[in-house]
């Protein structure tokens, strides 16, 4: 590809991946791997964690905006230094590791989690033609390096020796693999009617348009109910309200960190927004058409920018979930997740498969369509009065005595 | 053949076998069980290293994933998380090493002398596609088998696992009012 | 509403053998009480409590009440024999009246809508017989409110299913709210030190200069 | 005597199952959820508890002792910080119970006054329980933020009347200290009409939320029996199905002279407990509607009282009143001089968490901390 | 490119550690985890040669792997579901005090 | 200007780097309080107050309430100490990690305030822990709080980082154990920790005064 | 150079993915080997018997952490191990879908029916209901 | 439906955040130090001695009776009689406080020292930014700390002030009114001119054992 060649647009798209081949221009040819995934590393290891910065400041102001307030705003301008202040404080404060804890295990927790939390951001493509590793497994590389965040979280709960702690990760890794597998079998829609696991093939097949409208799969029904699945065990995988029990302090303190002070704790604070960041990344890149721009002509906007829009927006929306719902509770999240969550998931399977063989010919669209989502709206509807009634849930009437 | 190795495999298969090693010979279960994962993880790198993309990520999300979270499961479920006061060898320890050392002797002796070190063919196209077309064709039989042990697997485990329900929850409300 | 004479006869018709005395309160409150033998305590509450017209369902407050030793004097005329002349003369006479601890119940009835009725018992002395029928077999809600007489006034409740320090730790001795109870000595920095404190404070003031000045001795 | 067998109340007894060990766990007393210094000693047999102890005491500040220390008057200020939400509704009951053992009248107005603070209190203190039974749901705050942002503009309100946003200290024996501000009815009155849109807001916020009702529907169940028995008031009680409301019981201050009703629940879970409050809250502003078109002119205490030196005559009283948390009651025993003989506070709040054991055992540990924030307590008040 | 051999020991070795530890330790959950080592090494031993046959496209190998990892899940499932329900009944998991239990 | 040869060699010895590192680190620390979730009484309802909607402390950075001493800056000691709560305030204080910070809020904590003669009220929370910024008040204003809030922010930002005067936590020889009390059978043992009170000496007409 | 790391090794394409593990561990480690300095040079660590005891409400920790759990945790793991396994075999036949029969998708439907049949059993079971 | 009200409360929410951007109702937060809420007039923090004229010692009103030292629950007063009497504002002997101090840390700021004051000498401040590292010296308010100027007190709390001066006022013009009388029937009766001593005492100079209230 030759820089000069491109339309403005086209160069902005391209902007840091001709960056990183300049940069790798530089050193001789059997070096050039070396310093291509350096670049791209440095990409990862700076970009997002910038973002979280800039994420816990909004979340801390926008939660504040939900409640009245203002938040956070006398640290730099607009208090967006506010981070780098929590930083140098978790960086210098004194570090303790209890004496019964197990200590090599306690220190090694959260360099795990940050780790394989990291490491799923590889196969996330953040633009076009910007992902670091395009591996034909992509998707699989992702939940398989996710799996060891719960092995991290046990891990720190396990070693602190502390009832809250242990109980908190207990908790943790029992709702984390439980709304693996929704998160799992909500994603596999997306790969069928892609046939890659490949995260950029993935992203290219809804890169198309209909009119101004996207081939997003989220704009089917079987994408659609694949969306809100995984957003749902998103939610639960990353810890997030109302899935946020294992750190519920309001029965056990703070959970699976109550022991980590120092940057210790700021790891698990930094791995828990890396983590929902990378699992909304691939959310996005699964049904939300990865770095496509929703409209057609706002194709000039660079592919990378409409990545971190949609991040932000991602972000947002969690923000927004948290500041607005209570948490459930241990056993109504995991009958959630296996009484609700696995059957939408393996029926949207099927979903999703009777939709590619009921065809696209010119009548059969209506009826797929309103077929497919038909039946996904009953089983959701059916299912939802089912769980409300078997718990005797539901709306009620008040009497008065005069 | 030593400097036929890449570095990165010499890593790897250390890594893999410190961990096994470091299962073998430490006291608490549950360091037991993480540096089992250390091993798991070690081999998943291995089947990179052989082309089985596909097979590497698989073990990674089955074996770190699920495998590793069952057993220290079942360490906390059994008490094993402390440290064992009592010796962690049996008192025939000493005939297990031996016969162990004779398999390794017997394996390593069969490899070394059997094997050409020569280089394998060049990396095959195994794709995910590929593995998908032949697991619906070639091996749908196995495939269904699988189910059916994965099922039964399921039920048995959790049948012989299962706390027998109802002898703990009849003696609500003894003391209560009504 | 039954009046507390009405009471006391219903209680003497259900338990003749009870022995249930009325208290006049001589405040404009009119709440009189009824003082029963300790004995008789359950019974009566049980009576109170399951009787279908005064159904007391609801006993609201249960506190202590600690009533000192008091010493009476009165003048009273004696003849006595001064000098063989037999003479009226008056004499102050102490008595002392032993004190007791008590326990004071406030019943009323969420059926009937009424109370409230004043259900007093009271200890034989202050120090060693301090032991009460416990009411929380009949009204639960005395539950904590026995724990806490039991705490702070050191009436022993026979019969109650828990009873231990409520308020104050477990290691303590002393029950605080007796009348004759005197707290712990940390008075030592009193700037606006009054009455009590005041003593107490110049106390420690004079320790503390004690122990400056023997400071200085011993440089 | 024998007694026969007679009916009594034991919080139920649950064997652990044999499987696992049970863990055991204190909660408090400096733990994110017991909003002060509570403690739950509870034993838990996976995530069910099998026993529940509470521990009170960590805020045992002796205001009994104290009181019998000090005059009748001196009192009133340490009754705002029984239940620190409160303290309208405390001096109330503090005045009652004095003005009983007294004998003294109130005027008009005051009454009315009483009435105004009482309400507009109640009404704070049911928001605040509410946002707080929604903190300990995990939110985050918010419903907190939306219950404080109509608590401040109250307290504004009581800031302006007697000076202090908390503790108040407005009431005397016969009336209260002072008289109201310039524009101070229209004040409340502004804000009264304000406070339906907040009521419907945090309605909108949680009745519906499913989350919610999963949460609190079924949980922390109290049966009406065991809540009579065991001398449960407020709210709570209500929420159970049995309408006693000492406002309309004992009909005291002017509360018989306005329309206003008692919300009763069915069930006596967490979710009655928190419908209860929202429909209280509903009855509440009617009544302040009703009280503040009509507050007489004339003096706002009995002139006879003076501020020192005030001796009752022998005697003792017991004054209650419809507190927001429950019955608050004083038992007052005056030997005639300066200072009561016996003070006692019967407090809502303490005797309701008798049975919290009986609502808790058997349930999962995270209900414990929704049953116990749904008991709406404040430490001051159960410790004293 | 590595060559088989180097994988072929590396699988040995683990497969003997797996066979020690399954032969010395004490403890039946440690028992299993020298199994499920060693299932691993044999998992090794097929991609390898697997990879090194003379056609890796029949995907022979590899197939039997993943065949191998899933079963061996479902072995480890079994297996430690024993283990609690031994545990639950004798509150232990030492295999030397087992046959005692036994008579 | 060129900056004169002295003040150079002045500020070489110094240390530009630690007095810029200094600078730093105190205004990391002093922006980033987290309070501990940690309400005793009256005063927590203030607290509580002050970081709501009107008043926000989080405008500070200051919202994050930790319910772990472990992550917490500080504790804020709202309300009453009693006797029977003091080794509990006395050993979450000790289990916070350094630097760590007390404000004293209300008259109770500061010394018992209008509960000072009971038998089992703390009189004042420093007889045991070293406390930086008292608030007077009963229960002090959302606003009073916030001043105290700033009030330890200067007081952070004076701290240095090395020389004599540097803060107790930069101090290996400084204390860093409070011991806590034990419940006695009258009263908590000790009844305070001469280390950390050291009691001034008395206005001279303090006990003149007759009953 | 190159013979010895193998030119294959820096083309390979997993070799990001290792610089990208050893960036991570940096990533991690390096402000802790930061915080140690600090607290080595400036702040010391104050260990003392009541900081590095076990944090519980500000009481003295009774009892172990490191009790018995209960086997609720476990059936949830059989359950979710099993249906990782079938994801690790539906995966490839999602992607290979698009190409496939109608046979082929009987088959996999059957497959999945087997595993959904577990659940349906765990479910009527009561082992779906927690604790 | 399963999310309803889910999504209703989603609504509220953002309802909220929408509205802070416009809204002071949504936004209700006001940023001390820099504003401040709105004073109210009767908010009381801390107690502080009136004093008339300019010099704060000689001004105040207190004479040191003690009532407010008796009737303080938490007994935060401390006050010392002087011995001697000293001029105060206006010339005329009085006994003052030798000491007069406040334990602020102790203080409840209950009013009752106010209420009982029969010389409205002792009000309350409103002054709360009383946050202080000096925990000994810094939390005692003596005499001089206290003493504030009656045209404080009038800034803030005008209502209260202004019926307090017109009541002081009333009582002066009375006492003096009397004390013409007095001295009138005095001259009348030809007697010795003791009418500089007498108007020398102040209005309201009662025996605080038998105090009325106010």
């Amino acid at each position: 590809m030759n820089f000069q060649a491109l339309t403005l647009p086209e160069k902005l798209d391209q902007l840091f991946v001709f960056v990183q081949h300049w940069i790798m221009g530089f050193f001789p040819a059997h070096w050039q791997p070396l310093v291509g995934a350096l670049v791209g590393v440095v990409g990862i290891v700076a970009s997002f964690p910038a973002i979280f910065a800039l994420t816990t400041v909004l979340e801390r102001k926008g939660l504040g905006r939900m409640q009245n307030r203002l938040g956070p705003n006398r640290v730099g301008p607009l208090g967006i230094f506010q981070p780098v202040a929590d930083g140098i404080k978790s960086l210098t404060k004194e570090d303790i590791v209890p004496v019964s804890a197990d200590g090599v295990v306690h220190f090694l927790a959260p360099v795990v989690l940050v780790v394989a939390i990291f490491l799923g951001y590889a196969s996330l493509p953040i633009g076009r033609n910007m992902v670091l590793v395009n591996i034909d497994a992509g998707l699989l590389f992702f939940f398989a390096v996710g799996a060891s965040t719960e092995l991290s979280i046990f891990m720190a709960g396990w070693s602190s020796r502390n009832k809250y702690s242990l109980l908190g990760a207990m908790r943790a890794v029992a709702q984390m693999i439980s709304y693996e597998v929704p998160l799992l079998m909500s994603a596999i829609v997306a790969v069928m009617m892609t046939g890659s696991l490949s995260t950029v093939k993935i992203v290219e097949a809804q890169s198309g348009f209909t009119g101004i409208f996207p081939h997003w799969y989220v704009f089917t029904p079987w994408g659609f109910a694949g969306f809100v699945l995984f957003v749902i065990a998103a939610l639960a995988e990353t810890n997030r309200t109302p899935f946020d029990l294992p750190e519920g302090e309001s029965e056990l303190v703070a959970g699976y960190f109550t022991e980590y002070s120092g940057f210790k704790f700021a790891l698990f604070f930094l791995g828990e927004y890396l983590g929902m960041m990378s699992i909304a990344g691939f959310g996005i890149t699964l049904f939300l058409g990865g770095w496509g721009a929703p409209f057609s002509f706002l194709n000039f906007i660079p592919s990378w920018a409409w990545f971190f829009l949609k991040l932000l927006a991602a972000l947002c929306f969690f923000i927004w979930l948290r500041g607005t719902l209570p948490r459930l509770r241990q056993d109504q999240l995991m009958n959630f997740a296996w009484k609700f969550m696995l059957p939408m998931t393996l029926l949207n399977l099927m979903v999703a498969a009777a939709w590619r063989f009921l065809g696209d010919s010119a009548t059969g669209a209506w009826l797929r369509w309103v077929l497919c989502a038909g039946v996904l709206l009953l089983a959701y509807v059916g299912l939802g009065r089912v769980l409300m009634r078997k718990q005797r849930l539901g709306a009620r009437s008040y009497r008065y005595a005069e | 053949m030593i400097f036929g190795l890449s570095i990165a495999f010499w890593i790897t298969a250390l890594f893999t076998v410190a961990g096994a090693l470091a299962a073998a010979l430490l006291k608490n279960l549950v360091h037991c069980a993480l540096s089992l994962t250390v091993t798991f993880a070690g081999l998943a790198i291995l089947f990179l290293q052989l082309d089985a993309q596909f097979a590497g990520f698989a073990q990674m999300l089955v074996y770190i994933g699920a495998v590793a979270i069952l057993v220290v499961f079942a360490i906390l479920l059994t008490r094993g998380a402390g440290a064992p006061e009592y010796r962690i060898y049996t008192s025939s320890w000493l005939a297990g090493i031996a016969i162990a050392a004779a398999v390794f002797a017997l394996l390593a002796w069969s490899v070394i002398t059997s094997l050409p070190a020569g280089a394998g063919s060049a990396a095959p196209d195994v794709t995910v596609l590929s593995i998908g077309q032949a697991l619906m064709s070639t091996y749908v039989l196995p495939l269904e088998i699988v189910a059916v042990v994965l099922t039964v697997a399921l039920i048995g485990a959790v049948i012989v696992a299962m706390h027998d329900k109802g002898d703990a929850k009849t003696h609500e409300q003894k003391g209560g009012a009504q | 509403m039954k009046t507390a004479e009405e009471i006391l006869a219903a209680i003497k018709t259900a338990l003749p053998e009870a022995k249930v005395e009325l208290v006049q309160n001589p405040s404009v409150s009119g709440q009189h009480s009824l003082v029963v033998a300790p004995e008789d305590g359950l019974a009566v509450a049980v009576f109170l409590r399951d009787d279908s017209e005064l159904a007391l369902d609801f006993c609201s407050n249960a506190t202590g009440v600690d009533w000192l030793d008091k010493e009476t004097t009165e003048k009273v005329k004696a003849t006595e024999v001064v000098d063989g002349e037999e003479k009226v003369i008056e004499k102050t006479v102490k008595h002392i009246q032993p004190g007791y601890l008590e326990s004071v119940y406030h019943l009323y009835s969420m059926r009937q809508k009424h109370g409230p009725v004043i259900f007093r018992m009271r200890t034989a002395n202050r120090t060693d017989q301090v032991e009460l029928p416990s009411m929380t077999p009949v009204w639960r809600s005395c539950e904590f409110q026995e724990r806490e007489i039991f705490d702070l006034f050191g009436i022993v409740f026979k019969g109650h299913p828990d009873l231990r320090r409520i308020l104050m730790w477990d290691e303590f001795e002393d029950h605080p709210m007796r009348r004759d109870y005197v707290d712990p000595d940390d008075y030592e920095y009193e700037p606006t030190p009054h009455d009590e404190v005041l003593k107490r404070a110049q106390e420690h003031q004079a320790q503390q200069n004690e122990a400056k000045q023997a400071a200085e001795v011993t440089q | 005597m024998s007694t026969a067998a007679f009916k009594s109340y034991r919080p139920p007894v649950i064997e652990p199952s044999n499987e696992g060990e049970l863990l055991e766990v204190a909660m408090g007393p400096h733990h994110p959820s017991t909003h002060g210094v509570f403690r739950m000693d509870v034993a838990l047999d996976g995530e069910i508890v099998i026993k529940l102890k509470p521990v009170f005491g960590y805020l045992h500040r002796n205001h009994e002792k104290i009181a019998e220390k000090a005059s009748y008057l001196a009192s009133m200020p340490y009754t705002d910080r029984l239940d620190y939400f409160c303290s309208m509704t405390n001096n109330w009951a503090y005045a009652i119970a004095v003005e009983k053992l007294a004998g003294i009248e109130v005027p008009e107005r005051a009454q009315y006054i009483r009435v105004i603070t009482a309400e507009l209190t109640r009404i704070q203190n049911h928001a605040s329980a509410i946002g707080f039974l929604l903190q300990e749901m995990g939110a985050s705050g918010t419903p907190l933020m939306y219950a404080f942002r109509e608590r401040e503009k109250i307290l504004d309100i009581f800031e302006e009347l007697s000076g202090s946003r908390m503790m108040c200290n407005y009431m005397r024996f016969g009336g209260c200290r002072v008289e109201l501000p310039k524009d101070w009815l229209e004040k409340v009155a502004a804000i009264v009409d304000g406070l339906p849109r907040f009521i419907d807001e945090i309605e909108a916020l949680l009745t519906g939320n499913e989350i919610l009702m999963a949460r609190t529907q079924g949980v922390g169940v109290l049966k009406p029996d065991l809540a009579v028995n065991a001398g449960i008031t407020g709210p709570m009680l209500r929420a159970t199905g049995v309408n006693y409301d000492i406002r309309k019981v004992d009909r005291y201050g002017i509360y018989d002279r306005f329309e206003f009703r008692v919300p009763l629940g069915d069930h006596g879970d967490i979710y009655d407990r928190y419908m209860v409050r929202v429909l209280e809250m509903r009855e509440s502003v009617g009544i302040l509607r009703q009280a503040l078109k009509d507050v007489p002119a004339g003096p706002i205490v009995d002139p006879k009282q003076k501020v020192r030196g005030f001796r009752p005559k022998p005697g003792e009283a017991y004054g209650r009143i419809e507190g927001p948390k429950g019955e608050l009651g004083f038992y007052l025993i005056s030997d005639g001089s300066g200072n009561p003989y016996r003070y006692r506070v019967r407090p809502p709040s303490l005797i309701n968490l008798t049975v919290l054991e009986d609502m808790c055992i058997g349930q999962n540990v995270a209900d414990v901390v929704l049953t116990f924030g749904s008991v709406d307590i404040v430490l001051g008040e159960v410790d004293r | 490119m590595t060559p088989l051999a180097g994988f072929l020991i590396v699988a040995a070795l683990v497969f003997a550690i797996g066979l020690a530890v399954a032969l010395t330790r004490r403890n039946a959950i440690m028992v299993l985890i020298g199994i499920e080592l060693m299932l691993n090494a044999a998992n090794l031993n097929l991609i390898a040669f697997w990879r090194f046959s003379p056609h890796p496209e029949a995907l022979t190998g590899m197939m039997f792997a993943l065949f191998s990892i899933a079963v061996a899940a479902a072995e480890a499932a079994v297996g430690l579901g024993l283990v609690i329900a031994y545990h639950r009944h004798t509150k232990t998991t030492d295999l030397d005090a087992m046959p005692r239990m036994k008579g | 200007m060129a900056v004169e040869p002295d003040l150079k060699i002045e500020l070489g010895k110094q240390g530009v780097f630690v007095t810029t590192l200094n600078e730093l680190y105190n205004w990391g620390r002093r922006n980033s309080v987290w309070p501990m979730q940690f309400g005793l009484a009256c005063c927590a309802i203030e607290m509580i107050a002050t970081t709501m909607a009107r008043y926000d402390l989080a405008r500070f950075g200051a919202e994050v309430f930790r319910p772990s001493p472990r992550q917490a800056d500080l504790m804020i000691i709202s309300g009453t100490v009693t006797k029977k709560m003091a080794p509990q305030v006395v050993r979450l204080y000790n289990q916070m990690a350094e630097p760590r910070y007390v404000i004293a809020m209300g008259a109770c904590a500061i010394s018992g305030g209008p509960f000072k003669q009971g038998y089992n009220v703390l009189k004042g929370i420093d007889r045991y822990i070293p406390v930086d910024v008292h608030i007077p008040g009963c229960p002090p204003r959302p606003e009073a709080l916030i001043h105290a809030f700033m009030t330890l922010q200067k007081r952070i930002e004076e701290q240095p980082l090395t020389g004599e005067n540097r803060p107790r936590h930069l101090d290996a020889d400084a204390q860093g154990l409070f011991p806590v009390p034990e419940p006695g059978a009258h009263d908590l043992v000790p009844p305070v920790n001469r280390l950390v009170w050291p009691l001034p000496a008395p206005k001279p007409d303090a006990t003149e005064k007759q009953g | 150079m190159a013979y010895f790391y193998g030119n294959s090794m820096l083309s390979s394409p997993y070799f990001p993915l290792a610089v990208l593990f050893v960036a991570a561990l940096g990533f991690g480690l390096a402000p802790l080997g930061l915080a140690w300095a600090w607290a080595r040079l400036v702040s010391p660590a104050k260990p003392n018997a009541i900081k590095n005891a076990i944090y519980e409400c500000g009481l003295e920790s009774k009892g172990d952490a490191w009790v018995q759990f209960r086997s609720a945790y476990y059936l949830y793991a059989i359950i979710f191990l099993v249906f990782d396994v079938e994801a690790v075999f539906l995966l490839p036949f999602a992607v290979a879908f698009t190409g496939l029969g109608v046979g082929a998708c009987l088959a996999m439907l059957v497959f999945v029916l087997l595993l959904i049949e577990g659940l349906a059993w765990a479910w009527a079971k009561g082992i779906l209901t927690w604790a | 439906m399963l999310g309803e009200g889910i999504v209703k409360g989603l609504a509220e929410t953002a309802k909220n955040f929408a509205g802070s951007f416009v809204s002071k109702e949504r936004l209700t937060t006001v940023q001390y130090p820099e504003e401040r809420v709105e004073p109210i007039e009767n908010t009381r923090d801390f107690p502080f001695l009136v004093y008339d004229g300019s010099d704060p010692m000689a001004g105040l009103r207190c004479v040191a009776c003690q009532i407010c030292e008796k009737e303080c629950p938490p007994k935060c007063i401390y006050i010392t009689k002087s011995t001697d009497k000293k001029p105060d504002y206006v010339g005329k002997p009085q006994i003052y406080p030798a000491r007069f101090d406040i334990d602020i840390s102790v203080c409840m700021s209950c009013q009752i020292c106010v209420e009982v004051c029969p010389f409205e000498a002792i009000k309350m401040d409103t002054e709360f930014e009383l946050s202080t590292t000096d925990r000994f010296e810094g939390l005692i308010l003596d005499r001089e700390q206290l003493a504030k100027s009656n045209e404080y007190y009038n800034k803030i709390h005008p209502t209260e002030a202004a019926e307090v001066d017109a009541r002081l006022a009333e009582e002066k013009a009375k006492v003096e009114a009397k004390a013409k009388a007095a001295a009138a029937a005095a001259a009348a009766k030809a007697a010795a001119p003791a009418s500089g001593e007498t108007t020398a005492k102040p209005a309201p100079q009662k025996d605080p054992a038998k105090e009325p209230g106010a």
